[in-house]
């Protein structure tokens, strides 16, 4: 099993004609994802190695029953590609684009609570269900089918710790990218909820960073729901001087929480094991799993 | 992009806001005359900084030659690393009652917050800390905007702490649906991130009127304010201006997102928890990080040609940690942009490269044959540039 | 039996203080109305005629567990008081202010969709159900208990309705007055629906007027559900000239629909009794009940 | 509220919306400067209603002599009664095709909607009744207004059935996106019921050009509009301006709901529904209605003494027929206007009242008292205002 995507989801490409779009949707239909439609406005009616081009999302679902969507449109389109998609009945959108206003996120946010719709992301690196299905920007080689469920904010962590644990053996259920950014659509927690429900997952490896409070306030979850698959923790950016800026609007400190310490301090109360780093992450997964440790 | 209170408060006057009358000055003499104008008058550092009060850089003078007086002291300051290059000076204010009110993002809830509250002024954070009852918050639909009874109700929830206000809640109220309506749809249309007045000032004929105003503007949206970004430019030519770190002037040039620190390894990843990671790992390993340079997704060869370049302007670093995970970023064209650098900057300080993800063979087919290489793993790269730096000075 | 309105309903009146709403507030509680709470920003803690009077509707709900509302507010300001009451989760608003914009209308009608709150109005008379509960202006000694549910869009000709059907015997399990604005809470149709639902409504009146096409959706609606209780209509407005303006600009004829002739063309193949002036609706609304006309 | 074309494009350009370069005339000399300034000009006759092209309205030109000679002739046209006082002189547009944009109100779906259709100009309406697939709706919601996505749905929509705009539907989607947005922002901000572009002009170099522009604002929002309410009443003093009725023109002034009609019955009610009764009951009764007017709710005494003097000006009426049933209006109220006018204004034509409803009891003790018999049901009144007015002339 898994969570969000599997073989059965139909995957629509949001500005699948751009430089980014067309490469990445080239990597995941590479890995296997099965994308039935890409959108365009005013290209309806081509189609680009084989997929069919469409001017609105909504001609896509149609013609196609898209269920998923990628979108890779530029950041001054991207909070409307979100709410076109949401708009369009399609269950999970994932939005990859980097650099989004606030103002708009929240809008789209706002937008795709009043559907049925989700949003992963945006500023994230996606999804993946090993040999099933990937969306975004996770390199395709680096995921193998297995046990531990990983949710993480930073994108290129989450790529360190799905490699580490492939190459240590410890396969992934479902690696999913939160993304970085002030403004998400799905959380950790919402995250560890599905993993809770997902009966192949064994493990759940978390990848936080400084900033926010996502991940106490998952810390909180996992103690009041007593969720019982084990947590393992890792949290970046200890070095991190408080007040300065580290790249994310999302990681500026602020106040008591947010450090990097209480994050670490609310999960090591919910009982999730801290590593200080991947290759920690990797022997302690292993340890909790009770397989070897790599 | 963060304005001054001048320039917050050029956009509150504009959006219909009260605010003191006032006029800006860069020279003691611009004061004198401003006070000769307007009478008793308030003299106000312009820093991009909080506590200027506290730090005296506020005055409020009766004649022009104060004026001058405490405009020439408060121009020679240092506030917090900022050099005080101009002052506002605005007719001083009868003020019956200090209120707060602000717009900022709230993260939790994916939403801005209006926070509204009767204990304005200086304490408001420790107000918040210690009597959380007496802040008021409001999550409005952003699409919508606050409506006038979410703002009454708002308005009423905060001064039912606030017995003092009693008599003229009813009135209070109808005057903060104005102004909150105002301030909001100010901070949606320039994309703030914060927009605040504090004090809210409470006139002794019961108006409502700016004392302060904090606005901060969201980067991601300078493309729909370009004449915000390029008054900023204009004002802040050169790190003098702002007290800044010139490395990190230089690099907001370069458009590229760096931190300056006080190591001597330089750092450079993808991502910024890759990044921050890094600065961890060169850490751990025993080492001193001079500085955080998130190169972002999908970076040319160009680009990581440029961060290079940037990280050695800094003449403390000894050697560069470059630590890439390819997704949407690619393995080819990072070694094309580290060897270019290479070549054309003549660099000799040690370059460890960590490369794996998208693209990762060719990246490191390319490293391989320029005569760079690659290391296998980030833990056994930090600790290779460690033992290369660390007794290099 | 009834509709939307009963004893149990606990109704707090919007602008009390005003003058419209005082006078009619102390009319509605002569009826026996259960006003709980009135609310006038800034007068909250005092109290009207031992009503108590709170700031917010939020306040009065919380305090008085008022589920109805009565909206007596000037046109600038009603919009926004139809849209607190239904944020406080007041089930259901009865706005009688006249005058509201129309773009005011619209957005408070989206508003109140996303609550599970209903409105009627605005510019509407109100409701009745005889000897329980009356929110808003309808006269208060022309209403009888009985058989006969009577939904209007103009608020005085509903009173002539009432009136005639009560002074021959035949009275009302409820009588609604949805109101004669071009944006409307409840409609014909929606009212239709409860008195379908209603055991003790054995015959409906409506009263319909030139404008809209709301009265054809009726027709349409009771076609298509089997509605088999009978339907005795009465639309004004035959010698209004086309085009010219009559008072509500909801009573704007526009093209081949909104006319009366398609209104009464409309019903009657939907099979309800065409009624040619007030009279004719008492002895119609007579034949059909099967008691003998007045 | 409605705008005549010139005002409409004034907003429009406001809103940042494209139209045609233009001046407004009232005189031929001032039609001669303006095609002396501009070159090729439409010289467009500025009318309150549709259909003046076919009437001859619209001229275009080449020459200042020509477009005085055409401005001359419009002047002293009359269109469907309402004389040309002003012309609206603008460049002639090269078009390649004509689109329709509108926003109005759609009762049934208690929204505002915007029509889009690639069949614009004067035959829109048939193109709406025979082949509705032509045109494309989008009801927005009010708080969001139209999304971009929600735009370009609505273009590609009535596009598809425009094939000769298959290889350009991308880049009009675009355009759309832009001016689509504008107009529906203008619309909300201007509480307009219509809002309107037929044609939207597509020029030869691929640009949306307002042709022409209808707007008409919602009297109920006229509190939020002075400026506009005011224009229209400088340019709007005295019935021969607008070649309205005059009596309409002066109730318009008194602030009462009238509609003049031929008849001999004056007819006064209390809501639109039960006065179009009242007029029907006139009717049915063999009488004919001279006007109607709606008092509204909650009328005052001076409200019914105006009304009644309003619908007395009419020398044809005969008698009044007044019809109330107090709701919200009050039976003492009405009987103190109705004997105050008869009193003051010594009225010696027959007035029967029926009253009933809210304070009925007090209003007719007070008719009584003044010798005014109420009739004790709408349908006996009716029987006798027609009596006694049927003969009377």
């Amino acid at each position: 099993m898994s969570i969000l995507v599997d073989r059965g989801s139909r995957v629509v490409i949001q500005g699948m004609t751009g430089r980014e779009g067309s490469f990445h949707t080239e990597q995941m239909r590479a890995f296997g994802t099965n994308v039935v439609a890409g959108v365009s406005p005013g290209k309806g009616g081509n189609d680009q190695n084989g997929v069919p081009v469409f001017d609105t999302v909504a001609d896509a679902v149609e013609a196609t029953d898209a269920n998923v969507a990628g979108v890779f449109v530029p950041p001054a389109f991207a909070a409307d590609a979100i709410m076109e998609s949401a708009a369009a009945g399609v269950a999970l959108t994932v939005c990859i684009t980097e650099g989004i206003p606030v103002h708009d996120m929240v809008r789209a946010r706002a937008f795709v609570d009043r559907t049925s719709g989700k949003l992963l992301g945006a500023n994230c690196p996606g999804i993946v269900t090993p040999r099933q299905c990937k969306i975004g920007i996770i390199p395709n080689h680096i995921n193998e089918p297995g046990p531990v469920g990983i949710v993480g904010r930073s994108g290129t962590l989450t790529y360190e710790v799905i490699q580490g644990l492939s190459q240590a053996g410890m396969g992934q259920t479902t690696s999913v990218g939160i993304g970085g950014d002030p403004v998400l659509g799905l959380g950790f927690t919402e995250v560890l909820q599905m993993f809770a429900a997902d009966g192949d997952t064994r493990a759940v490896v978390m990848i936080g960073e400084i900033g926010g409070s996502d991940e106490e306030r998952a810390a909180q979850w996992i103690e009041s729901s007593g969720f019982d698959k084990p947590v393992i923790a890792f949290i970046s950016g200890r070095t991190a001087p408080p007040g300065k800026r580290m790249g994310h609007a999302g990681a500026i400190i602020s106040g008591g929480t947010g450090t990097a310490q209480s994050k670490i301090d609310a999960l090591t109360a919910a009982g999730a094991a801290i590593a200080d780093t991947i290759e920690d992450v990797v022997r302690l997964t292993a340890a909790r799993l009770g397989a070897p440790a790599a | 992009m963060k304005l001054l209170e001048y320039q917050a408060k050029e956009r509150f006057t504009s959006a219909g806001l009260a605010v003191p009358a006032g006029r800006l000055a860069r020279t003691p003499d611009e004061a004198a005359a401003a006070a000769a104008e307007l009478g008793r008058i308030a003299v106000k550092a312009q820093v991009p900084i909080g506590g200027r009060g506290k730090a005296g850089g506020i005055a409020v003078v009766d004649t022009p030659d104060d004026a001058r007086r405490e405009a020439q002291r408060i121009l020679s300051m240092q506030i917090r690393g900022y050099p005080v290059r101009r002052v506002w000076c605005e007719t001083a204010l009868a003020i019956d009652s200090e209120l707060y009110l602000g717009v900022t993002l709230d993260r939790d809830q994916r939403r801005m917050v209006i926070i509204f509250s009767a204990a304005g002024g200086m304490e408001i954070e420790q107000v918040a800390a210690e009597t959380p009852d007496r802040i008021a918050k409001l999550w409005p639909d952003p699409f919508a905007g606050p409506q006038p009874f979410e703002i009454r109700r708002l308005a009423f929830d905060a001064l039912s702490h606030a017995p003092e206000h009693r008599e003229r809640a009813g009135k209070l109220a109808s005057s903060l649906v104005n102004v909150t309506t105002r301030l909001y749809s100010l901070a949606s249309s320039l994309d703030a991130l914060t927009c605040e007045i504090n004090p809210l000032a409470l006139t002794p004929d019961g108006l409502l009127v700016a004392a302060d105003g904090k606005l901060e503007i969201d980067e991601n949206a300078e493309y729909r304010h370009r004449d915000v970004a390029e008054e900023l430019a204009r004002e802040d030519a050169g790190a003098e201006v702002t007290g800044e770190d010139p490395f990190e002037v230089e690099a907001r040039k370069r458009g590229l997102t760096y931190v300056h620190l006080d190591g001597y390894v330089g750092c450079i990843g993808n991502g910024a928890g890759l990044t921050m990671n890094t600065l961890d790992l060169v850490k751990q390993h025993g080492g001193e990080p001079a500085d955080f340079l998130d190169i972002g997704g999908g970076a040319s060869a160009e680009r990581v040609r440029n961060a290079l370049e940037m990280v050695l302007l800094d003449p403390k670093v000894r050697g560069v940690f470059i630590n890439v995970f390819g997704g949407i970023t690619r393995g080819d064209e990072v070694a094309r942009g580290v060897i270019a650098a290479r070549d054309e900057l003549n660099i000799t300080k040690p370059l460890v490269v960590r490369m794996t993800g998208t693209r990762e063979e060719e990246g490191r087919r390319l490293l391989h044959e320029a005569g760079i290489v690659p290391a296998t793993s980030a833990t056994e790269a930090a600790d290779k540039i460690v033992q290369l730096t660390r007794d290099a000075a």
